[in-house]
C-alpha cells in the first residue's frame, strides 16, 4: 500500500482547530495534502451523519477538531461531539468498517504545530489501515 | 486645521493603547456607532492577556474571546488599528482635539507577511528561536499566534542592515528603508489605555537573583513556560537543565510592597491571583504530585469571589501557603536547586529548596508614561500612573482625556474591562450624536435572486509569490472557470485594499454575479471584510464562500505543488458547491427604545443615569427608597481623607436637574417583559403604590447589597461595640474623639467565615481610613487592628503604611483562634494573642469597632432575578455574564449591572461600573435599531416533533415550545453554535450556512473523484 | 410516548440482504422524539446501509422518507405513489407503524428496522424510562402515582419485596424500588393509610392476557 | 387446628418451634435429597423445601416435599409467584394437600435475571400476599379465587416470609400486618444478624398485636467463614450484617472462623428465645446440613417436642 495517500476529512471548529490549522499554515509547517479542512461553527454542530457521509464519499479517515476540553466557546459542545464520535465508531464497527478511521481531536486555536502534527498522525495511521473498503466493493459492483 | 469649529461635530476618539482595555473601549464606542483610531505603540494589539496562558478565577484560556474582538477591532470600518504609533501633541479641548500622531517604519510590508519566522531565524542580531513573551525584545517580534496584524516587524535600533532577512524572505516583505509617517487626526474624546510594564526584577537582584539564576523566572515567564504557544511546546521543563519541576515557589510582593530601593511601595493587587492560578494549573496539568508554596505577607484576591478561589487552592488542590517575609533566593552548587531563605510568621529564618522559583512581580508605570502624559497634557500620580480620583475614576486632569485599565494602576482583566466601558462612556459625551453605522439604509437594497440560477464569481486574491511558487494559478483558474454556475472568475490584484474591493463589486454588478467564491484568505481573518464588500454590491452577506487555499494549502503543501495545486482546485470546487446553495440571511431589524430604566439610585445607578442623560433617550431611575444616594449616604470621608456627602450631594443634584432623568423614588419594580429593545417593566410607586408600565430599550441594575448586622462580639449588647461605619458616624460628629483612648478593630466579622466565605473586599480599607482619623483626632490613642490579611490594593497601602508609622498596631489572629471579647459589669477585654510576641494580650477598650462586610440583599436580588430572570452567584450577588470578559453584561441581552449588587464596591467602583453599565448600554441605544444578520438556527415548524432536545441541549437556554406547539429560536439571543441542529432528529432545526444539503455538497465536492 | 432502538445492524443486514432497493421510511412521531426513527436516524442508517453494502460488493439502492404518523393508514398512504420501484419497505416506526404499512402493501416485504421497546417518558436528554405497562386498569391513584405493575421488576401489588435495598430494586443499583417511591409520595401526600389495605388480585383481562384489545367509540366509528 | 401439620401442633403446644431447610438438586437424583434430609432428620420440626431459589432450576418443591413426607419428616412446601399464574398454583396445591403436604410457605421469589434462566418470563399473576389470601380462602372458605367451590378444601398450614432488615425499614412491620391479615399462620424472616435492629422490629410487632395473630420464626444462618460473612454484608441484598460481625469472625484464624460461626449462631438463637414475641427459628444452613445436629445441640434445642 505504499503508494496509498489517504484522504482525511477535518470537520474543524472555528474557534480553536480551524483556526489552529491557519497558524499551522502561517507557521509554514506542513501535513500530508490528503487533509482537507471543512469548517463548522463548533464541533458540537458536526452531526454523526456528517461523518457518515463524509466516509461514503469515500474518505479513507475523519477527523472531528474542537477545542480542548473545557475551553469549547459554546460551553460544550466539543464534548458533545467527543460522544457522537464514539457512537459512530461503534455502527462503523458494526458495518465492517473500522471505527478507529474516526476520531475526535483537541487543539486550541494556537496550537498550530500540535494541529499539523495530528494531522500528519491520523493520516499516518490512515495510511497504515488502507484505503476506505467502500472502495474496492465500489470499484467491482460497477 | 478645523479651528473653527466649535460645534460638537466630531465621531471620532483617539485610543492610545491597543491592550484588552484599549481594545474593549474601541470596540464599545464603534458599536455605538463611533470612529475609533486605536494606536498601539508596539508592532500588534493584545497587551498582556496574550501572554497569560490562562486566566484566572475561571482558569480557561480566553484568547477565542479577545481574537474576534482583536479582529473586529481590526477589521471593523469604524476602527482603525494603529500599530507601531504613538501620539505626539493633543491639541484644543474636549469635542475638538487635534492629535498628532506619528507611526513608525514596520519595516515589514503586513500584506505580504506570512509571518513564517525565516527572518527571525536568520537574522544574527536576535533571536535564535521563536519565543513569544520570553523573549519579546528580540529585533524581530510576533508577539502570539493570534497576533493583529499577523506580520513581524523588526527593531531598527537592533538592526545593522546586514540583509539578511530580506534573503530568506520569501514574500520579499521585508523593506528597510520604509519611513515614518505623521498625521493629524481629528478627534472628540481621548481614552488613555496605555497600560503598565510588568516589573523588571533586576534592581533587586541581590534578592532575587533572577538574572543570575535560569530557574528564577518573574510570573509572566512562568505563564509562556506552561504554554502550549511557549517556548518549550508546553513541555513542563525548568530553563536550567529541562528537568520536569516538582517544588516550586512563587514569592510574592517581589518588588512591591517594598520600601527598599529599586521596588514600588505600592501593591500590585493582582499578583496574589496570578500565583495562585500558575500553581493550580500546574498541579492540574503537569504533575499532581507538585509542591506549589506561594510565599506571601498578606493573600490578596480582592476581585470579586476571589476569596472563595483562594480558600480552593488551599484546602482543596493543596497549594501550601507560607505566611513570611521572603529573604533571598541563592543557588546550590551541588545540587542545582535554589534555595530560598525567609523570616517566618514568628520571627524565625526559614529555609527551603526548591527547584523553580516564581517571582509574583507586579507591574509598573510604562517607562514612556512621562513622555506620553507630556503629550497629552495630564498629570500623573507619584508613581507615574496617570493620576485620577475617588469620584471621577476614569477622568484625567484634563477635560476629554479619560483613562483605563492599567494605565491607572495595575488592575485585573475585569476591572480594566469595566473602565474600558466607563471611559468609552465619558468619552462618546463629548461627541456629536452617533451615526448608526451598521444600519442597512446605507447601503444598496439587496437584490433578490430567488428562483434565479446560481451565477457565481471566483475571486482570486493574493497569488503572491509565497502562494504562486506552489500552486499554479492558471490551473486553479481554468478549472474554477469550468465548475457549473461559475459565470467569471478575476483575479483581484491588491489583495484586500480598497482598489480590490471596487474591483470585486465592480464585477458583481457588470457579471451579473448572484453568489461570489474568495478564494485566497482564510475566512476568519478576512471573512468579515469581503462579506461587508458584496454587501456593498447588493448581495447579502450569506452569498459568499471562501476558499482557503493561502493558510490551508499553499503554506502547508509548499514542498508538494503537484498536490497543492489540486488541493487548491479541490478548495475552490467545494466553495462553489457550498455556495451554490447559499440563501440569503436576512438581517433583521428590530426597532429599537433609547430609554433606559436604571433600578437602584445609589452611587452606581446615579453614576449609570448621568452616564446615560443625553446620550440616548430618557432615563428613568427608579429608586426603593425616598432619599438617592443609597449605602454612600452614611460615608463621611474617604481613605485620603476627602469628604464624601459634599460630593454626594453634587451628584445628587446632577441628576435631579437633569431634564433626561425622570427620578421615581419609593417606587417598586413588580414585572418585567419583553427583551432588548422594547422592554416593558411594571413598578409600583409612590406612597399609594400605583401601578404603572415604563417601555424602555435597556436596562441597568444596581440596587447594591445591604450591611451585616453583626452577632458577635457583644454587638448590640454594649454600647462601646460598634461597626466601622458607626465609629465613622462618631468621628464625623466630632464628639466621640476625645473618649478614645483605646480603640480595638476586629477584621473579617461576619465574612471569610463559614456562614458567608467571601471577603468584604473594602473593610480593610474602612478600618485603615478610621484608624487614621483616630490618629487624627487624637494622636495619643491606641489602636489595635486585628485582622487576617491586610487587603490594600495598589495605593491603600501607602496608607496602611502610613497608620503603621503612626503607631497604630496591626496585629494578626487566626481565624481557629479568634479574639476573645469578655464583658465583666462595666468592663470590657478584649483578648487575643500576638504571634510575634507569642502570647495573649488583653486590652480594655473604648470602643471595640467591627468590621462588617456589604452583604447581598439576599431577598431583594433574589426577587430581582426573579423578575429580570438572572442568577445569584455564591455569595448572593448577582451573577455576571462571564466572571472575566463581561463583568458588567448579565447572560439576558440588554440588562447590565453595577454596584455592590455584583459584589461589595467601594465608592470609586461603584462609580466606575455605573458608567460602564451605561457605556455597555449605549452600544445598544445608539443604534436605533437592533440589526442582526448573523445565522442563527431556525427551525422548520412543519417538521418539528416538539421533541424538546433542542430545549435541552442549547447552552444557552434560548429555545422553547410556543403556543403553536413546535420549537421557536429568539434570532436576537441565538448565538449560532449549531447544537440544537445536530441534535434535532426530525431535521427541522437548520444552521444557515451548514444546512444539511449544503454541508453534504461540500462534502461531495471535498471528495469528488475519490470515490 | 413509544420508545424504541435501532436493530443490530447484523440483524438489518442480514434481513434486507435479498434485496437490492429499498424505501426506508421513518416517522415524525414517538420515534422521532426518542431518537430512533425520525428523519436523522432514518439517514444515518440509510448511509451506513449503502456502505455496508457497498463494502461487501453488493450496492443497495437506499431512498429515505418519513411520514408524519406511520400508525395511521392515511399518512402510510402517502407510500403509495413510490412504494412499487421498491423491493421492500424498511420502517424505522414502532410495531404500530410496521403493521400500518404492512397492512396496506400486502404485496411487499415491511421490515421492521427498530425494536420497540416500551411506553416510557424521558427521563433526561437522551434517558428515557419505561411508565406505563398498558394493563388497561389504571391503579396509579392509590399507588402515589407510581406504577407497581411498569416500574416494580416484580409487579408486586402489595410491596416492597424483600429485595428492596436503600430505595433500590435487587436487579440492580441502577434501578429504583417502585415500592420506595410509592411509600415516599404516599408519605408526602399524607395517603399513607392507602397502604395498610391489601390490593386485590388484578384481573389481567383488561390487559394483553385478555387478548388483542380494541377501543371502539361508537359515536365516532360510523 | 387447621392442618394437620407438625409445626402448627409445635407451635400450637407452646414449644420454641425449629425449622431448617433443604435445598432440592439440580437433577433427578433421589439419593442425594435423601442423604442431605437425613442430617436433618429428628432435629428439626419442619423442613422448608425451596422452590427454585436464586431463580435456578432445581426439583420441583413438591417432589422434594413428598419424598421427605415418606421419610417421616415434615416439608414445608415453599411456593414462589415468579414461575405459576394462579391456574397453577392451586391445582399445585391442591395435588400436595392431597399427597400428605400440610405446611407450605408463600413466596415472591427472587427475580429471573439472577438465575440460571434470565430469559424467562416472569409471571407474578398475583403476589405472595395475594398468595396467601388465595390459600387461605380455599382452605377456610372452600373456594377457588374464581369463586367456585372446591369439593374436598387443601388444609395448609401456611406462612409467609418476612425481611425485617429490607427498605423502608418502617414499612417492614406494616408489611408483616398485611401479611398476617392475609392469613399468615406463620412468618419466618430473613437470616439476622443485628439483633439490635430486630429487637426493634419485634417490638413494633408485639406493640401492633401481630405476634398474637401469627408465629414468628426468626431466621438464622450459621456463618462459615469470614468471606460468608463478607459476602453477606455486601453482596446480598436486603441483609444487614454488622461491622462487629464481620470483624468477630474475621479476626479468628482461618480454621477457626467455621468454629467462631457456631458460636456466634448459639448466642444468637440464646437472645432470640428471651425475644418477646419469638416463637422459634428458621435455621438456614446453607450447604451445611451436615453440621445441623450439632447446631442444634449445642444450642440446646434437643431433643425436638412430639406432638
Amino acid at each position: 500500500m505504499s503508494d496509498f495517500e489517504p484522504v482525511v476529512v477535518v470537520f474543524a471548529c472555528d474557534y480553536c482547530a480551524y483556526t489552529a490549522a491557519d497558524v499551522a499554515g502561517r507557521m509554514n509547517l506542513s501535513y500530508p495534502s490528503g487533509v482537507r479542512i471543512l469548517r463548522v461553527p463548533c464541533t458540537g454542530k458536526v452531526e454523526p451523519l456528517y461523518i457518515m457521509q463524509a466516509l461514503q464519499k469515500g474518505a479513507d479517515g475523519v477527523l472531528v477538531a474542537g477545542c480542548l476540553v473545557g475551553d469549547c466557546h459554546f460551553k460544550n459542545g466539543n464534548l458533545r461531539a467527543a460522544a457522537r464520535v464514539k457512537r459512530v465508531q461503534t455502527l462503523l464497527d458494526d458495518i465492517g468498517i473500522d471505527g478507529q478511521r474516526v476520531a475526535m481531536v483537541n487543539v486550541s486555536a494556537g496550537q498550530g504545530a500540535k494541529f499539523a502534527e495530528i494531522a500528519t498522525e491520523f493520516s499516518n495511521k490512515i495510511g497504515e489501515m488502507g484505503p476506505n473498503p467502500i472502495k474496492q466493493g465500489a470499484k467491482a459492483a460497477a | 486645521m478645523n479651528q473653527d469649529n466649535s460645534q460638537r461635530t466630531s465621531n471620532s476618539v483617539l485610543v492610545l493603547g491597543g491592550g484588552i482595555a484599549g481594545i474593549k473601549a474601541s470596540y464599545d464606542l464603534a458599536e455605538a456607532g463611533r470612529q475609533v483610531y486605536l494606536l498601539e505603540k508596539k508592532p500588534a494589539l493584545g497587551g498582556f492577556l496574550p501572554l497569560l496562558d490562562r486566566q484566572f478565577p475561571t482558569n480557561d484560556c480566553n484568547i477565542c474571546y479577545l481574537s474576534p474582538d482583536a479582529d473586529k477591532a481590526g477589521g471593523a470600518r469604524t476602527v482603525q488599528a494603529m500599530p507601531l504609533t504613538k501620539l505626539v501633541t493633543l491639541e484644543g479641548q474636549a469635542g475638538e482635539f487635534n492629535a498628532k500622531v506619528l507611526t513608525s517604519p514596520r519595516f515589514i510590508d503586513v500584506d505580504r507577511c506570512n509571518a513564517c519566522g525565516a527572518c527571525l531565524a536568520a537574522c544574527p542580531q536576535g533571536a535564535i528561536s521563536f519565543t513569544p513573551g520570553l523573549d519579546t525584545s528580540s529585533p524581530t517580534c510576533l508577539r502570539y499566534p493570534q497576533a493583529t496584524p499577523q506580520a513581524f516587524a523588526i527593531d531598527m535600533s537592533k538592526c545593522d542592515r546586514c540583509g539578511e532577512c530580506i534573503k530568506v524572505c520569501a514574500p520579499e516583505a521585508i523593506d528597510l528603508d520604509q519611513e515614518e509617517v505623521e498625521q493629524s487626526l481629528e478627534v472628540g474624546s481621548v481614552v488613555l489605555a496605555s497600560g503598565a510594564e510588568a516589573w523588571d526584577p533586576a534592581p533587586m537582584e541581590e534578592w532575587y537573583g533572577h538574572t543570575r539564576f535560569p530557574d528564577v523566572l518573574t510570573n509572566l515567564e512562568f505563564e509562556q513556560l506552561m504554554s502550549a504557544a511557549g517556548p518549550t511546546g508546553g513541555k513542563f521543563q525548568r530553563p536550567s537543565d529541562g528537568r520536569h519541576p516538582k517544588r516550586i515557589g512563587w514569592i510574592q510582593c517581589a518588588g512591591s510592597r517594598t520600601t527598599k530601593e529599586g521596588g514600588n511601595s505600592y501593591c500590585s493587587s493582582i499578583c496574589c491571583m496570578i500565583s495562585m492560578k500558575e500553581a493550580i494549573w500546574a498541579m492540574e496539568h503537569f504533575e499532581a504530585d507538585l509542591e506549589a508554596t506561594v510565599f506571601f505577607m498578606d493573600m490578596r484576591p480582592m476581585g470579586k469571589d476571589y476569596e472563595l478561589y483562594y480558600q480552593r487552592a488551599k484546602k482543596e488542590l493543596g497549594v501550601n501557603f507560607v505566611r513570611c517575609r521572603p529573604h533571598t533566593v541563592d543557588y546550590k552548587e551541588d545540587t542545582g536547586d535554589l534555595r530560598m531563605s525567609y523570616v517566618d510568621d514568628h520571627g524565625t529564618m526559614g529555609e527551603v529548596d526548591l527547584d523553580l522559583v516564581v517571582l509574583g512581580t507586579g507591574f509598573c508605570a510604562a517607562g514612556d508614561a512621562q513622555e506620553q502624559a507630556a503629550a497629552l497634557g495630564i498629570e500623573l500620580s507619584s508613581y507615574r500612573f496617570v493620576k485620577a480620583d475617588e469620584f471621577a475614576p476614569v477622568n484625567t486632569t484634563r477635560p476629554g482625556v479619560y483613562a483605563c485599565g492599567m494605565a491607572l494602576g495595575p488592575q485585573d482583566i475585569p476591572g480594566s474591562l469595566t473602565q474600558a466601558s466607563a471611559a468609552g462612556c465619558m468619552a462618546s459625551a463629548n461627541l456629536a450624536a452617533p451615526r448608526a453605522l451598521r444600519r442597512e439604509d446605507d447601503l444598496p437594497k439587496e437584490q433578490d435572486f430567488s428562483g434565479q440560477e446560481p451565477r457565481i464569481g471566483v475571486f482570486f486574491v493574493d497569488w503572491g509569490r509565497v502562494v504562486q511558487e506552489v500552486v499554479d494559478p492558471t490551473a486553479v483558474e481554468e478549472a474554477a472557470a469550468k465548475l457549473g454556475g461559475v459565470v467569471h472568475v478575476e483575479k483581484l490584484e491588491l489583495s484586500y485594499g480598497q482598489d480590490g474591493l471596487s474591483a470585486l463589486e465592480k464585477a458583481i454588478s457588470e457579471h451579473q454575479i448572484n453568489r461570489v467564491v474568495v478564494a485566497g484568505y482564510s475566512p476568519r481573518t478576512h471573512g468579515r471584510i469581503f462579506a461587508e464588500a458584496i454587501r456593498k454590491a447588493g448581495l447579502n452577506r450569506a452569498y459568499l464562500e471562501m476558499a482557503n487555499i493561502r493558510e490551508q494549502d499553499a503554506l502547508v503543501h509548499h514542498g508538494d505543488p503537484v498536490a497543492a495545486t489540486a488541493k487548491a482546485i479541490t478548495l475552490v470546487r467545494t466553495a462553489v458547491a457550498g455556495v451554490r446553495q447559499a440563501k440569503p440571511t436576512p438581517s433583521l431589524t428590530l426597532p429599537f427604545n433609547p430609554d433606559a430604566m436604571v433600578v437602584g439610585g445609589g452611587v452606581a445607578g446615579m453614576s449609570a443615569a448621568l452616564g446615560l442623560a443625553g446620550q440616548g433617550g430618557k432615563v428613568y431611575l427608579v429608586e426603593r427608597g425616598r432619599e438617592l444616594g443609597g449605602l454612600a449616604n452614611e460615608l463621611a470621608r474617604t481613605l485620603d481623607g476627602r469628604p464624601v456627602a459634599p460630593e454626594l450631594a453634587e451628584m445628587v443634584q446632577m441628576v435631579k436637574a437633569n431634564s433626561n432623568i425622570e427620578i421615581l423614588t419609593d417606587t417598586l419594580v413588580v414585572d418585567h417583559k419583553g427583551q432588548v429593545g422594547s422592554f416593558i417593566t411594571g413598578v409600583q410607586t409612590g406612597p399609594g403604590m400605583f401601578y404603572r408600565q415604563i417601555n424602555h430599550g435597556v436596562t441597568i441594575l444596581a440596587t447594591g447589597a445591604r450591611r451585616y448586622e453583626p452577632t458577635e462580639y457583644l454587638y448590640g449588647q454594649d454600647p462601646k461595640v460598634m461597626t466601622q461605619l458607626e465609629m465613622e458616624k462618631l468621628l464625623a460628629s466630632g464628639e466621640g474623639g476625645d473618649a478614645l483612648d483605646t480603640v480595638v478593630m476586629i477584621q473579617c466579622v461576619g465574612s471569610r467565615n463559614d456562614d458567608n466565605p467571601t471577603c468584604g473586599r473594602i473593610c480593610c480599607r474602612s478600618a485603615v481610613k478610621n484608624a487614621l482619623w483616630i490618629k487624627e483626632q487624637k494622636p495619643d490613642a491606641q489602636v489595635f487592628v486585628l485582622y487576617r490579611d491586610m487587603r490594600m490594593p495598589f495605593t491603600s497601602e501607602d496608607a496602611y503604611r502610613q497608620a503603621r508609622e503612626e503607631g497604630v498596631l496591626f496585629v494578626r489572629y487566626s481565624p481557629d483562634a479568634p479574639p476573645r471579647v469578655s464583658k465583666d459589669g462595666d468592663t470590657m477585654e478584649v483578648i487575643f494573642k500576638d504571634h510575634i510576641l507569642d502570647r495573649e494580650l488583653a486590652v480594655e477598650p473604648s470602643a471595640l469597632v467591627l468590621s462588617t462586610p456589604q452583604i447581598a440583599a439576599d431577598e431583594d436580588t433574589e426577587e430581582l432575578c426573579e423578575i429580570f430572570r438572572l442568577q445569584q452567584g455564591p455569595g448572593g450577588f448577582l451573577l455576571e455574564d462571564h466572571p472575566k470578559v463581561k463583568p458588567i453584561d448579565t447572560p439576558a441581552p440588554g440588562v447590565f449591572a453595577a454596584g455592590s449588587v455584583l459584589a461589595p464596591a467601594s465608592l470609586a467602583e461603584a462609580r466606575t461600573q455605573g458608567l460602564a453599565a451605561a457605556g455597555r448600554a449605549l452600544t445598544m441605544v445608539s443604534q436605533m435599531s437592533l440589526v442582526l444578520d448573523t445565522p442563527v438556527a431556525k427551525v422548520n415548524g412543519d417538521r418539528c416533533a416538539a421533541c424538546l432536545i433542542c430545549v435541552r441541549t442549547c447552552p444557552y437556554g434560548i429555545p422553547y415550545i410556543n403556543a403553536d406547539g413546535y420549537s421557536e429560536i429568539d434570532p436576537a439571543q441565538c448565538l449560532g453554535c449549531g447544537v440544537c441542529a445536530a441534535e434535532c432528529p426530525a431535521q427541522a432545526i437548520q444552521l444557515p450556512g451548514y444546512e444539511d444539503d449544503r454541508m453534504l455538497s461540500r462534502t461531495e465536492a471535498l471528495l469528488e473523484g475519490v470515490l | 410516548m413509544i420508545t424504541a432502538e435501532r436493530k443490530p445492524m447484523e440483524e438489518i443486514f442480514h434481513s434486507v440482504e435479498p434485496y437490492g432497493k429499498i424505501l426506508l421510511v421513518g416517522c415524525n412521531e414517538c420515534v422521532t422524539v426518542c431518537h430512533a426513527g425520525g428523519r436523522k436516524e432514518v439517514a444515518m442508517l440509510a448511509s451506513a446501509l449503502r456502505m455496508g453494502r457497498l463494502k461487501q460488493g453488493a450496492p443497495l439502492t437506499v431512498d429515505e422518507m418519513t411520514l408524519e404518523r406511520q400508525c395511521d393508514p392515511e399518512y402510510a398512504e402517502e407510500l403509495a405513489l413510490v412504494v412499487d420501484q421498491y423491493d421492500a419497505v424498511c420502517s424505522m416506526a414502532c410495531g404500530c407503524g410496521v403493521q400500518t404499512v404492512a397492512e396496506r402493501y400486502q404485496g411487499l416485504p415491511v421490515l421492521p428496522m427498530v425494536n420497540t421497546e416500551f411506553m416510557g417518558s424521558s427521563e433526561k436528554n437522551g434517558v428515557w424510562a419505561e411508565r406505563c405497562a398498558g394493563c388497561g386498569n389504571c391503579v396509579l391513584g392509590l399507588t402515589g402515582g407510581i406504577c407497581p405493575i411498569a416500574r416494580c421488576s416484580k409487579r408486586i401489588f402489595n410491596g416492597p419485596c424483600g429485595g428492596s435495598s436503600k430505595g433500590k430494586c435487587e436487579i440492580s443499583p441502577d434501578v429504583d424500588c417502585a415500592w420506595q417511591l410509592i411509600w415516599d409520595r404516599l408519605k408526602q401526600l399524607g395517603q399513607t393509610e392507602l397502604y395498610s389495605q391489601i390490593m386485590a388480585p388484578k384481573d389481567w383481562r383488561s390487559a394483553r392476557d385478555g387478548g388483542p384489545r380494541r377501543i371502539v367509540r361508537e359515536d365516532m366509528a360510523i | 387446628m387447621k392442618s394437620d401439620s407438625n409445626l402448627e401442633k409445635v407451635l400450637a403446644a407452646g414449644h420454641f418451634a425449629v425449622t431448617g431447610e433443604l435445598g432440592p438438586p439440580r437433577g433427578a437424583n433421589l439419593q442425594a435429597i435423601k442423604d442431605k434430609a437425613a442430617h436433618l432428620k429428628g432435629m428439626v420440626d419442619a423442613v422448608n423445601v425451596t422452590d427454585n431459589q436464586t431463580a435456578v432450576v432445581r426439583m420441583a418443591s413438591w417432589a422434594v416435599s413428598l419424598v421427605l413426607r415418606e421419610m417421616g419428616m415434615e416439608p414445608n412446601y415453599q411456593m414462589v409467584c415468579r414461575d405459576r399464574n394462579r391456574l397453577a398454583m392451586q391445582s399445585d396445591i391442591l395435588g400436595a394437600a392431597a399427597l400428605g403436604i400440610n405446611t407450605m410457605l408463600c413466596l415472591s421469589g427472587d427475580h429471573p435475571s439472577f438465575g440460571d434462566h434470565p430469559q424467562a418470563a416472569n409471571v407474578h399473576d398475583i403476589d405472595s400476599i395475594q398468595q396467601l389470601q388465595m390459600v387461605t380462602t380455599m382452605r377456610d372458605q372452600g373456594r377457588f379465587m374464581g369463586g367456585a367451590e372446591i369439593d374436598t378444601p387443601p388444609r395448609m398450614f401456611v406462612g409467609a416470609a418476612a425481611n425485617p432488615f429490607g427498605d423502608p425499614f418502617e414499612l417492614r412491620v406494616l408489611r408483616l400486618g398485611k401479611k398476617v391479615a392475609a392469613g399468615a399462620d406463620f412468618i419466618q424472616t430473613q437470616c439476622i444478624y443485628n439483633m439490635e435492629r430486630f429487637a426493634e422490629y419485634m417490638r413494633q410487632a408485639v406493640d401492633m398485636g401481630l405476634t398474637e395473630k401469627t408465629k414468628l420464626l426468626a431466621g438464622v444462618t450459621p456463618l462459615k467463614s469470614a468471606g460468608m460473612a463478607r459476602y453477606m454484608a455486601k453482596k446480598v441484598p436486603g441483609m444487614d450484617v454488622p461491622d462487629e460481625v464481620v470483624k468477630r469472625i474475621a479476626d479468628q484464624p482461618k480454621e477457626k472462623q467455621a468454629e467462631e460461626g457456631i458460636k456466634l449462631l448459639c448466642e444468637q438463637i440464646e437472645q432470640l428465645r428471651e425475644m418477646p414475641g419469638v416463637a422459634g427459628i428458621h435455621l438456614m444452613a446453607i450447604e451445611w446440613e451436615h453440621r445441623v445436629p450439632e447446631i442444634v445441640e449445642r444450642a440446646g434445642l434437643l431433643p425436638r417436642p412430639q406432638v
